[in-house]
């Protein structure tokens, strides 16, 4: 029956392989859910054959509670209520597996027996990372769900505490993983929950979604943690599926967000401190690579492309065009903004992009488009220079000064393709190059663009 | 065998039977051949050219017509001309059968094999020898390109530090050969097409191009014959055709129509409240004028420019104006209908009647009219 | 030996959730995060051998059982609410 | 204020200094308009049009010169007309102030602020203004259009039946606004398209168009002046380049030279014997026949045909032959002139000599000549 | 000792796992083969300190003879002889594994203590596939060095003598693993070897590669088995990997000859059996999948577009146009060979390729184009029909007979794009679409190149 | 328990291999599947153990002896002849 009950575990666990999997693609997604569904089932119907279980009420009671109320909520949330509550799931998850850890905690104190290194070590792992887990989600929820301000919150001397609660859970943790101290226990499991507090509030509600991806992997660790504590193979497979795999997605998710893992899990700890002095720094050109900047593009509603006489330099109109059609495939609005004196001649851009076949609706004249700019999420500067460079609307002292741009500083994101620091025909700097929205993809525009076709196409 | 190429008499024809190159392949074929003095004069070539490549250069029409096996030549002949022929011979050029009953006669009469090149059957295999088709096809062109000489305006869109120069608008009316090139190539020059024609499968063809596709639901039976080219249409569905084309002629910077119906007379298929519609300065390509034009107020030869500033060209010849390719291509066809029938043992033609490229266009043998269409 | 093996089963576990997952289209992201939520209810299991187990008395048994309505409701819930994300998700494209 | 555009004078002149689109734009500034009757009949704009926007269309040329504040014309006035000028007046038009020195004086005596377009600044910032390259843009554009219309050849490439057509061969000398707009316009039609400059950056320029540079080692000093025009070359450079090039020629169908240097006579870059090298049928577009021509042989309005039946057209005003978008981007330079350096409140221009563009292109004021390379 | 010696094995195997991964792309493959070398070293001298290792000259010579040979082989290679040599390596390999499970079988027989009968499967399975691999490989490689001929050999009865042997093999295996009997244990052994040599000597030297591809995933997958009979785990995961990857490889290089792996295996058998008839079948239209025309194109030094009206229809030249720079990219001669009939008009695939900005150079006329046509390994027909209708050069009463086409027939593969059965402008059948070579790639044009693009771009 | 585990591994292990390889450049098909060949000497830790471990003796210990020669064979020359090849393809291109 052992033998059996493991061999289930097993089909399981590809089970849940096959819908994790099967998830991260469109036209599978739902069969993949179901798939891992079914995992489940297996996984839990096979359990109750294990020889010791015998408290069969108490099992089906839990059963019956939590799926009524798992159901009861899964069914009633509305589409926008549904991120808070996957955070709130999530928690219950990660609480879950303090539960398991606890009673196992219980149950070897109780047999007399002291546990091995090993399995306290497990232990601790289990009700630290589910702790962190849970009160981490919880706070999510209540951001999510308007239950608390979603901005970001900080306080004096937060840094201090949080430095405190770390030691004291490092000398909690390896009291008890020596010789089980209930006491040292206790510590862990409240640092847990404190930390799990303190490391989600300074996140804006904004990057929730990240911080619940995030959450997801630690809960999956958790649930792998208690399957090292009561040596169950499942747990730990399952447990460490979702957890690598939640790992990549909150870093995909970032990305999407032109951010990284880091800024957005300290970025406030960064504002509070460089906070106050509010000079206009000059900033610096920052790289992106060209994944990142797909995953930005992905995610895009609209994209307006600037192309200059790089573009013709680099002869990237075909890939340009390309790279429109699949934005649009995407679900983007794509525009193509043609300054008047882009290029090297009159109607420059028009000849090429007429010879690449993109439909004349789609060219707009600057002065349509700069009305919408602040409104465009990802503007596409391909060898562009002097046409995009806001001195000429804002620094007085520059030659080009009164001459009208296509604003693209106002989109949310800049993506400015160019092979170096070169100048534009005018030789002037362009300050738009060091903005913070701004990302500079470095290389011949055709194959950067070349490259972010190749990205969109897997 | 020997094969002559006359000097063509028309005034207006630039181009001719021969060039150079397809002389040569001729006389590398095993046949002798002859062209008259000045024969390339307009479409670039000189007699030098000729004899360089082994042909021979002959002042004396005459003989040259009397001893010939195979005449080839771009218009039809005079009537006093086929009498010169040898009895036997075959006559190639385009003829108008439709409309020169008298000619085919005197064809009958001298026993000369007449074939007209209109009549060469629309199918793959001829293509090579279609001389319609590789007529049309620059008069397509040049079509666009005189209407691009001709206009005030320019044919791309420019987006300039002194504001943006709009596309300009083609209309294409008949998507033919000569309506296809016509829009490939103001495509290429960055205009905005529209293209109309009554074979839908035409339509898509424009579209292939990149032109839009003017779709008007004329009822009825409309579409091609068996062979490709158009019915002729009821007065109701030219009405209807009208009223939907004037809309789009009235925003055309250039209007181009290319519809012939073949052996009738053209279709006028834009009519003069049209033309008054459209804006000042636009133009109008007919190039059906030389059967009677597919626009009211057309002149044969002639730019027309109407009250309101509208210019209509009825320029004849259209492909003439590219005499040196017009001649080129045209006389690979001619190479390619006598390479098809040639006998490489015997060194002659072949002339199977019941060949399916002869039964369409071989009018005359023998003494009489051989031609379905023509039999008296 | 067995704790080495779990190990080495959590390492080859972790490889193949990096492969799994590598390029997610931004509408399913959070499908993908809830649908793994779901997975990582797998605690369920500890939680029924928690509470239905022999070797578990006392307090022990009343933390399973917690966990297991805890777990339920993250099992459950979490597949409910993934499938209803992925129908809507269907029906708008 | 008040803005007057009188008629164009000169013959050949099509084009004219506003259209009604700009003159309602100058109209909404807050300036009065006033245009000379029969103003915009070459370029296909009736008196109507202008009335109907707002302008005033007035027949006495002379109360329109006497009583306007801007003055704007395509082409450099008659002596006498400067007489006629308000004290003050801002007249604005094409001067050739290196060859006209005795109408500068005019200017001066008469104390009328003299702009010349030609001297507008070639800087980003002016580019809006710049006639010159509104202008080479569209004499680029019908070069080819030309070309294409006289051509015994058509421009693309075609694989048809009756064998296949190569694409024609040009050559573009001088690589400036004009000479890209030509690469692109022959390309656009399936030419292949060599280009050639002695600026190294206009050979990229040429490149992001699709042409095949021509790299020539010329050796020594070239390259563009700050303004972006080209320096004079030595005749040491010309002769080798004049190599180069008659190699490219000879295998060339067409041959569009556009080198002009600023202020003095264009050099000639294509001597008789090149000329002499090429294919008969083959034709050459001189876009600096105006000051001089760039081929020898070119004759100013004219086509010359060679003795081995080369064509050389040396026409001028060739953005004149598309008349209507020459006067649109021409009256939008003058309407860009003015709004930039218009004052909302006093409604009048604010003309502040030390201003980059006026520094450039003002040549007198206040009856002295200020423009340092025209002061004596 | 031995936690150590096992997380070393993990380590180990961790190094495999990016060894292999890198091994798969260009950049990094030979970093890869490094790695996966230390991992190999690791684990060879992590087992060395283990508990019970006590003959160590024994090893010392073996390792060293081992080591001299190989390393003297490999070294003295020509780079033509390495697939051999591999072939060869491969054996040994195979037979090491059988050596393993032979070793342990004795083992446990002259313990005298019966070993599970999980063991004995084990054992079975490592001598089964191991010898397999081992007879298999050294066929291989005598074929592949000439020392044998290359051709399939078949002869008759072969397919009834198979069958003889897997009843025995079967009958053999279940009395070794239930009782570990020797003379079974024997047997097995013997018709493994005897299948190895059956199974490779009907199959063509042309296909070698990929039998060695899946000789060398059996070769992992006895190290793997062998891994069970001695309970290792790096023996398991590492042969594992190796299995798995070894058969998608295998796979993958069928693919890249427009084969499946049935085919190739067993293709010599109905060869043999449908042999002889050689009247000429009409055939069948069949369809390839993108990704399979993706594995041929992929290996192809020379491919020829032949565009057609369809591919006007489809404004599929943008498309065209970038799935040959791709191809040129890879490595292969491109053109684009038109027929002076091709589309509607006189010239219509110049306009079309023109805007596409397809290079002159690369446009090729009909007859210049034919006479090479056989030494192309693939031609893409692109919505083309009547210009590539073999019946005009072969079939004298059809109605095109005597016009000149595109003899696309005789290149090597030939992929036909349409959308379903539609005929040409002329309405007449294509045997084309029926001859063995051609494969069908059905749907709109456009979206197929596109599509073909995408799986180059990964 | 421990059989089962190993199982584990073994399927974890087999579905990391098919995820690893998925589009593999044509010159590349023969160095990784010589380098993959490599790996599959694995099988030289159980012949070093067949050859050197005291539990193993008499013929067995010979057996292990041979495919310790082999597999020395194998993992040797199959490291080195795919370095090699992997040098070669670098230099071509
Ligand atoms: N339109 C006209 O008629 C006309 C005529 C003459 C002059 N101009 C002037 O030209 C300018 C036009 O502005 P613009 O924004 O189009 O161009 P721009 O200001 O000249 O800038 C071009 C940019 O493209 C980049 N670039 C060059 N080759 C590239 C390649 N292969 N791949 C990627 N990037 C490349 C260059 O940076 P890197 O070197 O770092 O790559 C440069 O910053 C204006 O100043 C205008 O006044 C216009
Ligand atoms: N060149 C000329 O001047 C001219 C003029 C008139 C006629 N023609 C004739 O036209 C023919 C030209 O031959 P061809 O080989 O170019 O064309 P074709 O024989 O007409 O064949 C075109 C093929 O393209 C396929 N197709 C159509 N739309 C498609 C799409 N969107 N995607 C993929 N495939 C598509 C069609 O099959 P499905 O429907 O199954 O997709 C059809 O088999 C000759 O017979 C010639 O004589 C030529
Ligand atoms: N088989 C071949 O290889 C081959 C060769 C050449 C042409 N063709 C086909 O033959 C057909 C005719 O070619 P063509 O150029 O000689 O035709 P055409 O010169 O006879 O007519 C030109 C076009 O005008 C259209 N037309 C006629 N009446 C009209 C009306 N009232 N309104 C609008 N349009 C009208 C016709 O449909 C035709 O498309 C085309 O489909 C062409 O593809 C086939
Ligand atoms: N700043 C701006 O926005 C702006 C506006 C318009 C033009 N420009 C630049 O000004 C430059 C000149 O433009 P243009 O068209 O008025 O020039 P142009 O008419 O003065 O001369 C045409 C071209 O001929 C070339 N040339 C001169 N002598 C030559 C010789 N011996 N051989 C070959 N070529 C020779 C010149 O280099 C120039 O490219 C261009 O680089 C253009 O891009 C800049």
């Amino acid at each position: 029956m052992e033998q059996f009950i493991n061999i289930s575990y097993i089909v399981a666990s590809v089970l849940f392989i096959f819908g994790i999997k099967m998830l991260g693609s469109a036209d599978t997604a739902r069969k993949g859910n179901a798939l891992s569904a079914g995992g489940m089932l297996l996984a839990i119907v096979v359990t109750l054959l294990k020889q010791g279980i015998v408290d069969f009420p108490m099992i089906a009671i839990g059963l019956l509670i939590g799926a009524v109320i798992g159901g009861f909520w899964a069914k009633k949330v509305q589409m926008t209520g549904m991120p808070e509550l996957v955070a709130l799931f999530n928690g219950f998850g990660g609480l879950a597996s303090v539960m398991v850890g606890w009673a196992e905690f219980q149950r070897i104190s109780a047999s007399g027996v002291a546990g091995t290194a090993v399995t306290y070590t497990a232990i601790v792992l289990a009700v630290l990372i589910g702790g962190i887990t849970f009160t981490g989600s919880l706070i999510a929820y209540l951001k999510l769900s308007g239950k608390m301000g979603g901005k970001a919150t900080t306080f004096g001397g937060q840094k201090l505490l949080n430095l405190l609660l770390f030691v004291i859970l490092v000398i909690a943790g390896i009291i008890t993983s020596m010789n089980g101290n209930y006491g040292a226990f206790i510590a862990v499991l409240f640092v847990a929950l404190l930390l799990g507090v303190l490391g989600v509030i300074p996140i804006g509600g904004g990057d929730m979604p990240v911080v619940i991806a995030l959450l997801n992997s630690l809960s999956g660790l958790a649930a792998s943690a208690a399957g090292f504590a009561i040596n169950n193979n499942v747990l730990v497979v399952a447990g460490c599926l979702v957890g690598a795999s939640g790992l990549i997605l909150s870093t995909i998710m970032c990305k999407a967000m032109n951010r990284t893992l880091g800024n957005v899990l300290f970025g406030s700890f960064g504002a509070a401190a460089g906070g106050g002095a509010g000079a206009k720094v000059e900033g610096e050109m920052k790289p992106v690579s060209v994944q990142d900047a797909y995953y930005v593009l992905e995610a895009a509603q609209s994209v307006v492309f600037v192309p200059g006489y790089g573009m013709a330099v680099a002869q990237a109109q075909h890939a340009v065009k390309e790279l429109g059609e699949i934005l649009e495939k995407n679900g983007a609005e794509v525009r193509h903004a043609i300054h008047p004196v882009a290029g090297r001649m009159p109607g420059h851009m028009n000849v090429l992009l007429a010879e690449a076949d993109v439909p004349y609706e789609q060219l707009t004249e600057m002065d349509d488009v700069n009305p919408i700019m602040s409104t465009v999420d990802v503007a596409i500067v391909i060898g562009a220079n002097d046409v995009v460079n806001p001195a000429a609307v804002e620094d007085e002292t520059s030659p080009i000064y009164g001459m009208p741009i296509i604003n693209v500083h106002e989109a949310k994101t800049v993506f400015a393709l160019k092979r170096g620091e070169g100048a534009g025909f005018s030789g002037l700097v362009n300050t738009l190059f060091f903005r913070p929205s701004t990302r500079m993809l470095y290389g011949d525009a055709k194959e950067t663009v070349t490259s972010l076709i190749a990205e969109f196409k897997d | 065998m020997e094969l002559f190429a006359p000097l063509e008499k028309e005034e207006i024809e630039t181009r001719c039977a021969l060039d150079p190159v397809s002389a040569q392949k001729l006389i590398k074929l095993g046949l002798t051949v002859k062209v008259e003095s000045g024969l390339g004069n307009c479409s670039g070539y000189k007699d030098a050219d000729y004899t360089s490549v082994g042909a021979e250069v002959i002042s004396d029409r005459n003989s040259g017509l009397a001893s010939a096996d195979i005449v080839c030549r771009v218009s039809k002949p005079e009537a006093a001309e086929i009498t010169q022929l040898k009895e036997g011979a075959l006559h190639v050029s385009f003829l108008d059968p439709f409309n020169e009953a008298a000619l085919l006669d005197s064809f009958v009469t001298q026993k000369v094999k007449a074939v007209s090149l209109e009549m060469m059957p629309r199918t793959t295999l001829a293509q090579k020898m279609d001389a319609l088709s590789s007529q049309a096809n620059l008069a397509g062109y040049t079509a666009v390109s005189l209407a691009a000489e001709k206009m005030l305006k320019i044919f791309p869109m420019m987006m300039t530090p002194a504001g943006t120069i709009s596309p300009a608008k083609v209309f294409i009316v008949g998507i033919g050969v000569a309506g296809l090139q016509a829009i490939a190539t103001a495509k290429r020059l960055g205009a905005r097409v529209t293209a109309f024609d009554i074979r839908p499968e035409a339509l898509e063809q424009a579209e292939s191009l990149g032109a839009k596709a003017l779709r008007i639901d004329l009822g009825g039976e409309t579409g091609g014959t068996s062979q490709g080219y158009a019915k002729e249409l009821t007065p109701e569905q030219i009405e209807k055709q009208g009223l939907e084309q004037a809309k789009v002629c009235a925003q055309s910077d250039v209007v181009i129509t290319t519809a012939k119906v073949f052996g009738r007379k053209s279709p006028v298929l834009i009519k003069k409240d049209t033309v008054d519609s459209m804006q000042r300065g636009s133009i109008i390509i007919d190039l059906a004028a030389e059967s009677g034009g597919n626009v009211e107020g057309t002149v044969l030869g002639e730019e027309v420019v109407t009250e309101n500033g509208v210019r209509i060209f009825g320029y004849a010849n259209m492909e003439g104006r590219v005499p040196q390719v017009a001649t080129q291509v045209l006389a690979s066809n001619f190479y390619n209908f006598v390479e098809h029938f040639w006998d490489k043992e015997s060194k002659t033609l072949k002339t199977d009647p019941e060949d399916e490229i002869l039964k369409g266009c071989l009018i005359t043998d023998n003494g009489e009219i051989i031609h379905e269409r023509f039999k008296k | 030996m067995e704790i080495i093996l779990l190990l080495f089963v959590f390492v080859l576990a972790a490889f193949l959730g990096f492969e799994l997952i590598s390029k997610v289209p931004s509408q399913l992201h959070t499908p993908l995060m809830s649908g793994s939520n779901a997975i990582s209810g797998i605690t369920i299991v500890g939680a029924l051998l928690a509470s239905g187990h022999q070797d578990f008395g006392g307090m022990a048994k009343w933390f399973g059982f917690v966990g297991l309505i805890l777990a339920t409701i993250n099992v459950v819930g979490g597949y409910l609410v993934t499938d209803r994300m992925l129908g809507m998700f269907k029906s708008k494209k």
